[in-house]
């Protein structure tokens, strides 16, 4: 009995939850158009880099690989895809370098914490310092995209009030992030490989039983998660500007692990998280010189509330039991 | 399904067909560094039969078959399975050959549905993408109705009660076409009544053709639905009868094992007033079952009383209530006046209890401290091994010193890792720490286990000459001789309560092993562990 | 040793880098070292650089030993500096022996206070530290950024600083040794007797090292979580007290902390852990860091090269498989400085 | 131990020979011999960057550009240091002023209090601080100059360019830190395009800090995007990267060049942000090279004086909107340019 009232109340909470925001949403629409339909589009452009980079360290996290690397991994993509296209003069070259550096500094983490079974934390730690140090001293001054990245309307859609100009008159780089997330959601909870993603983070000696290989598997999951965090570093230098600037990631990849957390790890809520976070962002600029709130309180609002949701929600919140511990075969229990 | 049903009786009297040999062990040997977990090991078990490897902890039962379901390898001998000797690459590959597992730490998915757990590793897909959880739920139901197990398919692992867990284990072995079937310990951690469903599950799967490999150390259970028995000691097979032709006092006896007798010099003890009285005392375990239940017995000084029994039967949680490692749920300790009921480890100890813990490798020893911090790891914090918390290095060795030579632990010097140490050194160390302080009482959780017979003897001689010195002992040992070479006064436990003291000198083996298999004089065997919730 | 085949890797790997930049190598190190330590000013500039570098390394060294990773050493400097300004500004009147003690002891008292809420809630809720200590840092960095907005801006200046230690309380270099040179040793030294000849560190190693036989000795993990967060919180608060009243501008602005919390991991780990271990290591890498200007001066190359270096370095330091490579035998040992994520 | 050193060796082998196999020279582009300055014959020009790169694309670039513009007029000599940190300002002004530099230039506000210690401990030694107002109450080193610009001024004639071009009459700006040297910008931006089209709507917003308010090209951008989505159609980017994503967000929006315009800060963005070219009709200059080349002039003739020296500030060309705009426009601005320059004309702004 209570199963059944748990289940449709959490489904009440799944559906009704984003039907109130929207709810809110269009009632803002209709006092305010222009306004409303601006910050939100300010909040999607915000939140998409790190909606990409929470969902790599959700893949991450859920195979059991902590990613504390997330930041130096976008601002090496964003440093390749961004040099790459200006030296080749073509944005497909650089959009495929962004990703493709995304993807090796996601293999150098799988590489050191799965097979050489490094400690993830200073992996990670590893990851950020060299990311910043390769992309300040290999840095040129003077480089410029061959032309800007398109900006895409997408038929129909694009021509529906508030979300049309939000999330479906973007470039491509959001409107992948805006696809990818729903689609990794179905993977992560609808699909074999979701199944035992998630097997392998929360107890991998059960998947190995059950015939798994849990190394191959997160090492290839870590590389793979290397595609959203090569994504998020282009989407930064590329599409979001037209340049690359030392350290112009500005903390994005650890507001992301933030981010994460918050979303409890599932992709969908990693948006709603995101898109929050977002929309606190756009509303402390709007609100500027109109109401006197300390800018700053805005800002660490994430961080805070995520020590809060872990202190406060740490049974119902929690991270996959496995994160962070190499899986050594026949050592597991 | 109702018990009648599934009385393990039932089962009994089969035929053994014997002839096609399922699976078959031959000079099976595994070594983890310098200890033998397994030696030599030969075995076979035919279809249909119920083989059940009987031991103590550590005689290497779960070691033989981690080797079986391929999640190690053997380092010498082969595992034939149905006349196929190919080495087993990994569990995939075992279970593919027709194994199933129930493992003792149950290799399920806490945060995951039960239907999601049985099709891990094999999920049945729609469209090539998408779980098809429709189908998963169905093969639980179908698959739960066959085998006579209930549980719900979309219950979370986590929700579920220890028992139905299990159930959820042995399904998910069941769920591949399984031709032998390996349970490590299944029913150390289930209700009787949940014990006897699940023995007459396996009952029913043996008639029906599947070989079962039972691993436990409850004698009932193997009388109950085995038809051959394997003891292992030590990681090696010490015997192998069928059931029709013993009984439980001769299987206890089998398991705690005769080879040595060691004989310890020494006189009548002169108990003098109580030291140790624990009274009532309940305990749970760690998974939340009672262990010890109802549990009383006194020590005076100057007398060494001996805890006799099959493991499991509550000691560890006995002695670690009374260490002041685990909190009763009721009854008390006391130690001479002083109640030390709700004391922790430091203030027990302090209070003038010493604890020879019983996984030393555990909590006995830092492994990678020196001897010399090893052996004040218990009073690091009181003078003069300190003083205003800085460490008196000086005192600190000088007790090391003494030590080492009055305990003859061998090690190149004080400064050497206890981890660079033998087992016998090490538990030397452990020892000699305990006893330092001359405690007026003295747990010593099976001092001698993984010892050498030079390292037994040094420790039985220093246990008689404390007691001799005045101190209360506490002996709780998986191996009889042990207790019944040392104590002068035995105390049976089963099921996490005392069936009976016995003066040390006029003990008759058969009727300890009576007594430990739950037997009492007159009263059938039955078993009274319980539960606490069910 | 490992340390030192890491060096020497990450500075291989950094010269080829010079080279391909057309520079000699041999010339740039020794262009780089010979101004970090011979020269006066740039000896000046190094030690003032070890100071805050020792005291961050410890901030990690001092929690690893218990296999906890405090990568909140920023945040905890960056509070404890933000706490010495505030004190420093309210006692702007009092004699200048007062303000520099009160100073510090705020410095200290505030970064503990700042790296204990990351080990209470480890210790109570079981919140991993390494996530804690993220979010920290970022919420200290809101919070001084208002405080230099806000309550305690200096209107005089033209960008968001605090006001300036008064001059009394000033402590500029004697010679080329900056006052908190002889602190950071003596802390370091302390640290290291106080691992090694203390209950108290005695009780963290034990911790570290086998927390069931801790447990079985009677030691309380939780209170140890917090005692040991709570000494490297202010030994990183310390310096950020240090920082204030020793090194100009004598007032917290924007960059003060630079990248501190990260190049203290760096040191703890060249360190291998030991507190007397981050001396040379700091010593190392403010020599870096304070020659890299010079260097770039004197070569035209870009100064960042010491970050390639410094990270490639703390790669090779962590990494036992290369190290594996170079060194059969020493790997295990390697592997297991820090402890995993989940237990 | 033995057995591990000579393991180890190789790799210091390895490393030494990498060290050696050089060439005897220093390379690209730099003498690594240094050049002796403390000879009257060699005129020796040291710059100090305040934190950020020489290659800013703003302030330090343009203070470079008028230390090279200098360079061959003068015959000097002329090498940059890059320091990490504050604290290492004062160590890197001693490596100039040890090695005997004839002038040394320290960029920006955060420079200015090692600048004013340094000046009086080398009273040999000239420095100019770009962008620092000196307290002359205080300062009376005659060896040190504080160039600063009427940044109000330069806020001004974009405001006044920007409320003649503005068709929605909302204009905007994105800007970096809210402190002085930003606000004198946006206030008389405001100023100016109130005085051109007093009913036009002047929006600005600041970054919120919280790390680095003027590297921060993502915010920045962001922050155009909104303000353009509420009307904006002319927005002037302040505060180094941060201002440079506005520019070029607005450069990428449809309309770019027609309808909606940006405008650059500091120097001419037409030339170090190629990518807003599409937008930017001007920039709103403060004349930093002109002013460090006429100083580095003057003192290479002896004839520097102390104490603050008021730059110019102005606005650049319009490149190719020289056609675009209507001529009447460029009438009017070129009248308010020449008014506020000679003093005729006040932006009355205050902070």
């Amino acid at each position: 009995m209570a199963g059944i009232v748990t289940w449709q109340f959490r489904h009440l909470l799944a559906i009704g939850t984003p039907l109130l925001i929207l709810i809110a949403a269009y009632l803002f629409y209709f006092v305010d158009q222009t306004v409303a339909t601006s910050m939100c589009a300010n909040a999607w452009f915000f939140a998409v880099p790190l909606v990409l980079g929470a969902l790599t360290g959700v893949i991450g996290e859920r195979s059991g690989v902590v990613n504390i690397g997330i930041e130096g991994q976008m601002l090496t993509a964003a440093f390749a895809s961004f040099f790459t296209a200006a030296a080749t003069k073509s944005l497909v070259a650089g959009v495929a370098a962004g990703i493709l550096a995304g993807v090796a500094m996601g293999a150098f983490l799988a590489w050191t914490t799965v097979t050489a079974r490094m400690d993830q934390i200073i992996a990670g730690v590893a990851i950020n310092i060299v990311a910043t140090g390769i992309t300040s001293f290999f840095y040129k001054s003077g480089a410029q995209l061959p032309v800007n990245m398109p900006q895409w309307n997408v038929p129909v859609l694009s021509k529906i009030p508030l979300i049309g100009e939000t999330f479906f008159q973007t470039g491509p780089i959001a409107l992948f992030a805006l696809l990818i997330a729903p689609v990794l959601h179905f993977a992560m909870f609808r699909t074999r490989w979701g199944l035992r993603t998630r097997a392998i983070g929360e107890y991998p000696s059960a998947a190995d039983t059950a015939g798994i290989n849990v190394n191959r598997m997160r090492f290839v999951n870590v590389v793979l998660a290397g595609i959203l965090a090569g994504a998020a570093g282009t989407y930064l230098s590329m599409e979001a500007t037209s340049s690359f600037s030392r350290g112009m990631t500005a903390g994005r990849g650890f507001l992301a692990l933030a981010i994460m957390i918050f979303g409890a790890w599932r992709p969908l809520r990693v948006v709603a998280a995101a898109l929050f976070f977002g929309f606190a962002n756009a509303l402390a600029s709007q609100l500027q010189g109109v109401v006197d709130i300390p800018q700053q309180f805005v800002t660490l609002l994430p961080y805070v509330l995520t020590l809060a949701v872990l202190a406060i929600a740490a049974g119902r919140v929690r991270a996959p039991a496995a994160e962070g511990v190499p899986f050594i075969k026949g050592e597991g229990q | 399904m109702t018990q009648a049903e599934s009385r393990p009786e039932a089962a009994r009297g089969r035929p053994p067909s014997t002839e096609e040999r399922v699976l078959e062990l031959q000079g099976l040997s595994k070594s983890y560094g310098a200890v033998h977990a397994n030696s030599d090991i030969t075995l076979h078990i035919g279809r249909g039969e119920i083989v059940a490897l009987l031991g103590e902890n550590g005689a290497g039962k779960s070691t033989l078959v981690k080797q079986i379901f391929g999640l190690t390898r053997p380092d010498a001998g082969r595992i034939v399975i149905k006349g196929d000797s190919t080495p087993i690459k990994d569990p995939k590959d075992a279970i593919r050959r027709g194994i199933g597992m129930v493992h003792q730490h149950f290799q399920l998915v806490p945060v995951m549905t039960v239907a999601e757990n049985l099709i891990l590793g094999h999920e049945p897909v729609r469209g090539g993408i998408r779980l098809d959880l429709a189908a998963a739920r169905m093969m639980v139901r179908e698959l739960s109705e066959k085998h006579g197990l209930a549980v719900d398919p979309d219950a979370r692992i986590e929700d579920l009660p220890v028992g139905a867990q299990q159930r959820v284990e042995i399904l998910k072995a069941l769920s591949h076409r399984v031709d032998l079937l390996i349970l490590d310990e299944p029913t150390a951690v289930l209700t009787p009544q949940e014990t006897d469903e699940l023995l007459g599950v396996l009952s029913e799967l043996a008639a029906a053709g599947t070989a079962i490999v039972f691993i436990t150390h409850k004698l009932r259970e193997v009388l109950a639905v085995a038809d051959r028995v394997y003891v292992l000691r030590r990681g090696r097979v010490v015997g192998t009868v069928p059931t029709d032709e013993t009984d439980a006092a001769r299987l206890a006896t089998m398991m705690v094992g005769h080879d040595v007798i060691l004989r310890v010099d020494k006189k009548p003890s002169t108990p003098g007033k109580a030291v140790l009285s624990v009274r009532d005392l309940v305990v749970r375990d760690n998974r939340r079952l009672t262990a010890v239940d109802g549990f009383s017995i006194e020590v005076r000084a100057g007398e060494i009383v001996g805890i006799a029994g099959v493991e499991g039967n509550g000691q560890r949680e006995l002695v670690e209530a009374i260490a002041g490692m685990r909190s009763p749920l009721s009854g008390t300790v006391r130690l001479g006046d002083r109640d030390i009921t709700r004391f922790n480890a430091a203030d027990t100890n302090a209070a003038g209890v010493g604890h020879i813990p019983e996984d030393r490798e555990r909590h006995g020893i830092v492994a990678s401290y020196s001897i010399a911090d090893n052996l004040v790891l218990n009073c690091f914090d009181s003078e003069p091994y300190s003083r205003h918390w800085i460490r008196n290095i000086s005192a600190i060795r000088e007790h090391a010193i003494a030590l080492r030579a009055e305990f003859d632990i061998r090690s190149a010097s004080i400064d050497a890792t206890a981890g660079s140490l033998s087992g016998g050194n090490k538990q030397k160390v452990v020892v000699a720490r305990e006893m330092a302080a001359r405690p007026r009482l003295l747990v010593a959780a099976q001092p001698t286990r993984g010892v050498d017979i030079g390292a037994i003897e040094l420790i039985h001689r220093r246990i008689v000459e404390a007691r001799d010195a005045g101190a209360a002992v506490l002996l709780v040992s998986a191996e009889l001789d042990e207790v019944l070479s040392l104590a002068d006064r035995v105390a049976v436990i089963h099921a996490g309560k005392v069936v009976a003291e016995l003066p040390g000198d006029l003990v008759d083996r058969a009727e300890i092993g009576r007594l430990m298999a739950g037997e009492r004089p007159g009263v059938p065997p039955t078993d009274h562990r319980s539960d606490g919730e069910s | 040793m490992v340390p030192l085949v890491a060096l020497a890797a990450a500075f291989s790997v950094g010269a080829l880098l010079i080279r391909s930049q057309g520079v000699n190598p041999a010339y740039a190190y020794e262009s780089l070292f010979s101004y970090a330590l011979l020269d006066g000013s740039g000896l000046t500039a190094t030690l003032q650089k070890v100071v805050p570098l020792v005291l961050c390394g410890l901030a990690v060294a001092i929690p690893l030993r218990l296999g906890l990773f405090n990568i909140g050493g920023q945040g905890q400097f960056m509070v404890g500096a933000i706490g010495a300004a505030a004190a420093a500004y309210a006692l702007r009147s009092a004699p200048g022996i007062v303000t520099i003690i009160v100073t510090m002891v705020v410095g200290v008292l505030a970064g503990s206070m700042w790296a204990s809420i990351a080990g209470l809630l480890k210790a109570a809720r079981g919140v991993h530290e390494v996530i804690s200590t993220i979010m920290l840092n970022s919420v200290a960095g809101g919070l001084i950024d208002w405080m230099l907005n806000g309550p305690l801006a200096d209107e005089q200046v033209p960008y968001p600083a605090s006001h300036a230690v008064p001059g009394s309380a000033q402590l500029p270099p004697i010679g080329v040794v900056p006052i908190g040179l002889p602190v950071a040793v003596t802390l370091a030294v302390a640290t290291a007797w106080l691992l090694r000849r203390t209950t108290i560190g005695f009780r963290f190693e034990t911790v570290g090292r086998n927390r069931y036989a801790a447990s079985y000795a009677g030691i309380s993990i939780r209170t140890t979580t917090v005692v040991a967060m709570g000494i490297a919180g202010g030994c990183a608060g310390l310096s950020g007290g240090i920082e204030l009243v020793g090194v100009e501008p004598y007032r917290y602005q924007d960059g003060i902390a630079a990248s501190l919390g990260f190049d203290g991991i760096t040191i703890a780990l060249l360190a291998r852990g030991n507190p007397i271990g981050t001396i040379p290591a700091a010593l190392l890498v403010a020599a870096m860091r304070a020659g890299a200007p010079h260097l770039a001066l004197d070569t035209g190359l870009r100064p960042e090269i010491v970050d390639m270096v410094l990270a490639i370095t703390l790669l090779f330091v962590s990494l036992p498989l290369v190290v594996k490579l170079i060194f059969r035998k020493h790997a295990a040992k390697g592997s297991q400085l820090a402890s995993s994520w989940g237990a | 131990m033995r057995s591990k050193f000579v393991l180890s060796a190789p790799v210091f082998v390895l490393a030494l020979g990498l060290a050696g196999c050089g060439g005897s020279t220093g390379g690209a582009g730099s003498g690594a011999t240094p050049t002796d300055c403390s000879s009257s014959e060699t005129f020796c020009v040291g710059l100090v960057t305040d934190g950020s790169k020489i290659d800013d694309k703003s302030f330090n670039q343009a203070a470079w550009a008028g230390v090279q513009k200098a360079k061959d007029s003068l015959g000097a000599y002329v090498r940059y240091i890059e320091p990490a940190e504050a604290k290492d300002y004062a160590a890197s002004i001693k490596q100039f002023t040890d090695q005997k530099y004839d002038v040394v230039i320290t960029v920006g506000f955060l420079t200015a209090d090692p600048t004013v210690a340094a000046a009086a401990q080398n009273p040999g030694t000239k420095f100019i601080g770009v962008d620092q107002l000196l307290d002359t109450e205080k300062v009376k080193s005659p060896n040190l100059t504080g160039l600063t610009f009427p940044a109000d001024q330069a806020g001004y004639a974009v405001g006044y360019l920007a409320g003649l071009l503005t068709k929605t009459g909302k204009v905007g700006a994105i800007n970096g830190l809210e402190i002085p040297p930003v606000q004198k910008y946006f206030k008389g931006y405001e100023a100016g395009a109130k005085a051109s089209n007093p009913k036009v709507e002047v929006v600005g917003v600041y970054h919120p800090a919280g790390g680095q308010p003027f590297n921060d090209p993502v915010w920045g951008a962001g922050e155009a995007k909104k303000q353009l989505s509420q009307g904006v159609d002319v927005i002037f980017g302040i505060g180094s990267n941060t201002g440079n994503g506005a520019l070029n967000e607005v450069a990428k929006s449809s309309g770019a060049g027609t309808t909606r315009f940006c405008i650059g800060v500091d120097v001419d963005q037409w030339g170090t942000l190629p990518e807003a070219r599409p937008c930017l009709v001007t920039s709103a200059e403060k004349l930093i090279s002109d002013g460090v080349a006429e100083l580095l002039g003057q003192a290479g003739d002896g004839t520097l004086k102390g104490g603050n020296f008021l730059g110019k500030t102005g606005i650049s060309q319009f490149h190719d909107f020289d056609d675009k705009i209507p001529a009447d426009v460029k009438a009017k601005v070129e009248d308010v340019v020449k008014k506020l320059a000679d003093g005729s004309l006040q932006t009355n702004v205050v902070l």
